[in-house]
């Protein structure tokens, strides 16, 4: 089962590449009832206590395949959904150390069927936990 | 296979579980539930449902048919949308809003839904739909036929039924003859008392339909969306004048489904929209007598 | 999955017999962290409202097995399961009507790691919960 | 298979999770939470986390390998009980106890656990076992080693080191130069910080162990229960003295797992445990370096 919250605790970890670490990921659900295709959610930013994380330095992992933000803009028919978790890779080289931290994440998505105002609205409040990174 | 008595008859859409689903409830959770309130009508949302949607599995496919069959329910609505803002800047084109109808009545017809709630794109604050939509909806009907769904877009507040949009979409449907298009009557254009939503700015003043105009509309109902705020402890609703409602679709012999859609305060509550289901289906049973 | 709560809202019905309504039932869940054997369970009261259903009302179905209290008392080694939901059944003639009824259920339980003192205090809070019979 | 390092390994019990286990959590959820912690030993306890239980089914046992392959987990400790008191005003005799044991016995070596907790029934305040245990376990001693598996007593506040009972359970495996009887100690007998239970009615005066005491026991000591009680913001326990602990334990080079038990004042919310744990293993490697 999924926990409530959009941001995750399973999943929070350093991310190691040709084995150096280059990051840290954690993942997220839906808080969407319908799930989104990628082409509608708009650039992701994300905190990690104080520390900014632009779209440029995020890519998401939904269904076991990686994607940027302009990837993702132009997949309209990948399903994101309820049940996938997604995650969150954010570049960092060196990583998180042990501890508690607070992540933020926040981006907004397209919703057709109500008045256009609503794009800019929907999903705007910023998911906030505090994570343990072992 | 057990055959429907014609009239009003007990539903439960799944997106009234929308707090719990995946979290506290699987979809078999869900199902079991609505069962034991003895309603036999389902409405699912392809977006949310389905696992792997636009995909199914078939695996998953099996177990669908598995779960109608455990817990005796009909399949009676799926949700589905024409997406047209689906690209950041423009709108779908008709081809591809006509894909996107397509896709969903395959998959419909392979879970056995013959009617289809069809959500289109909009372009203001009263929902009137984009400007393209009879021509991918005209494009639609043969494949309509094909795979026998009947597209419903469903009227919301606060759309109201004596507006140009209902209009249309009734002099689409005169002027094709077709079965393959209708409307799904949502239970809140007849509310009756504010929601702080109300209020919001950009809002259009707050109106509403009254029952007793429905009556001019049931033949083109093939579903309703029964849907409910807050059921006291009495068993009543407090916001939708459901009485009167019945009524008219009882004098009128109107032959289908109302769905409890559960949209109140309490969403994120575990169990909270179950018990609130519970309560809208004592109610109806009350109302329409089974 | 099931609900947090001792007694679930799911399966609150009334039961028949020969075609008469003899009664209602409702589910529960095991809220002690091991389950009991069934012999390690005390009779159990019920009530609906201010109505009380003494112990001698009252049949527990458990794997698709019925029993009495007394029946249970010497099954030592059927063991009911914390995904296993148990039925409550009370005997009332002609049911609960539809509507709204605040359900209470007490019973306590032995458990032989603990001080015997313990025995009569283990589970004995009562259960409660609004539950609505359609 | 991967080889264990020698030394203090980290692991949880699935105990912990006793707030969200089939509400929040199927046994699927705890394992890949435990594993995304770093953590690799598992303890379950038999009645609450076998299905069926004490007939598992042969597709769970099958699941059960499944799972641990996936979440790259070892089976460290199985709980069992014998339920001295399973029958209303008499005690088991040493035969009924005896079968209680072998039962359990059998589903643990065919889960591939080694390391039993065994709850022995108590006749008192301070946890004294009953009065007949040297003989149903001494009776049980050639069926573990049959089944390969040492039962061990948790030794658990308010009993400590110094108590006449440990003192008999190491005179038993002394004179019996038994491998298949030993102890677990639960951290909780080091714990310094009353808790609200301390002084309730009924309960021995508050004691505790000292850390420095353990040495001695640690011959006999095949697993730990690293009861923790609150995990603060800074990654610290706040009631049990760990860095002192970890110390007697690399001391004597005990080598063996450390099962994360948490009993805080939160279990029934839910993911708190899930969070404290996770703090919990983030100590347990800051300390024990891995
Ligand atoms: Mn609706
Ligand atoms: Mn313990």
């Amino acid at each position: 089962m999924l926990e409530r919250d959009c941001i995750q605790s399973r999943g929070f970890q350093n991310t190691e590449k040709d084995g150096q670490i280059v990051g840290f990921q954690f993942t997220i659900r839906s808080l969407y009832y319908r799930g989104l295709w990628l082409s509608q959610l708009r650039p992701a930013t994300v905190w990690v206590n104080t520390e900014e994380f632009g779209p440029e330095t995020i890519t998401w992992t939904i269904k076991r395949q990686t994607y940027t933000h302009e990837e993702m803009a132009k997949c309209g028919d990948i399903h994101w959904g309820l049940l996938d978790l997604a995650t969150i890779n954010v570049e960092k080289p060196g990583g998180l150390g042990p501890g508690l931290y607070e992540i933020r994440l926040s981006y907004t998505y397209s919703a057709s069927y109500l008045p256009p105002r609503i794009d800019t609205l929907l999903g705007n409040q910023t998911h906030v936990r505090k994570l343990v990174m072992v | 296979m057990r055959i429907d008595k014609p009239g009003a008859k007990r539903g439960v859409s799944v997106f009234s579980y929308a707090g719990d689903y995946g979290v506290t409830m699987q979809l078999e959770d869900i199902l079991a539930d609505i069962h034991n309130m003895g309603a036999r009508g389902l409405e699912i949302l392809a977006n949310s449902h389905i696992p792997d949607y636009p995909h199914p599995s078939e695996a998953w496919v099996e177990r669908w048919f598995e779960l109608l069959n455990k817990f005796d329910l009909v399949p009676v609505e799926y949700g589905h949308w024409v997406d047209s803002r689906l690209y950041a800047g423009r709108e779908l084109t008709t081809e591809e809003s006509l894909a996107m109808l397509v896709r969903d009545f395959k998959i419909a017809h392979m879970l056995g839904f013959r009617i289809l709630r069809t959500k289109l794109g909009v372009i203001d604050e009263t929902l009137t739909p984009v400007q393209n939509w009879k021509e991918f909806i005209q494009a639609a009907l043969p494949y309509a036929e094909k795979y026998d769904v009947v597209m419903c877009p469903e009227i919301h507040e606060p759309t109201t039924l004596d507006s140009a949009m209902v209009q249309e979409y009734i002099e689409f449907i005169e002027q094709t003859g077709t079965k393959h298009f209708g409307l799904n009557i949502d239970f809140g254009i007849f509310r009756e008392k504010k929601l702080p939503k109300d209020d919001e700015k950009g809002r259009p003043p707050f109106r509403h339909s009254r029952p007793e105009e429905l009556g001019l509309y049931l033949p083109y109902v093939y579903c309703c969306h029964a849907k409910f705020i807050e059921m006291s402890d009495d068993l009543e609703e407090l916001y939708i004048p459901y009485e009167r409602i019945v009524s008219v679709l009882e004098e009128h012999n109107w032959d289908g489904y109302l769905l409890s859609e559960y949209e109140g305060f309490h969403r994120g509550e575990p169990g909270y929209a179950s018990d609130q289901v519970r309560r809208h289906q004592a109610m109806l049973k009350r109302l329409i007598g089974e």
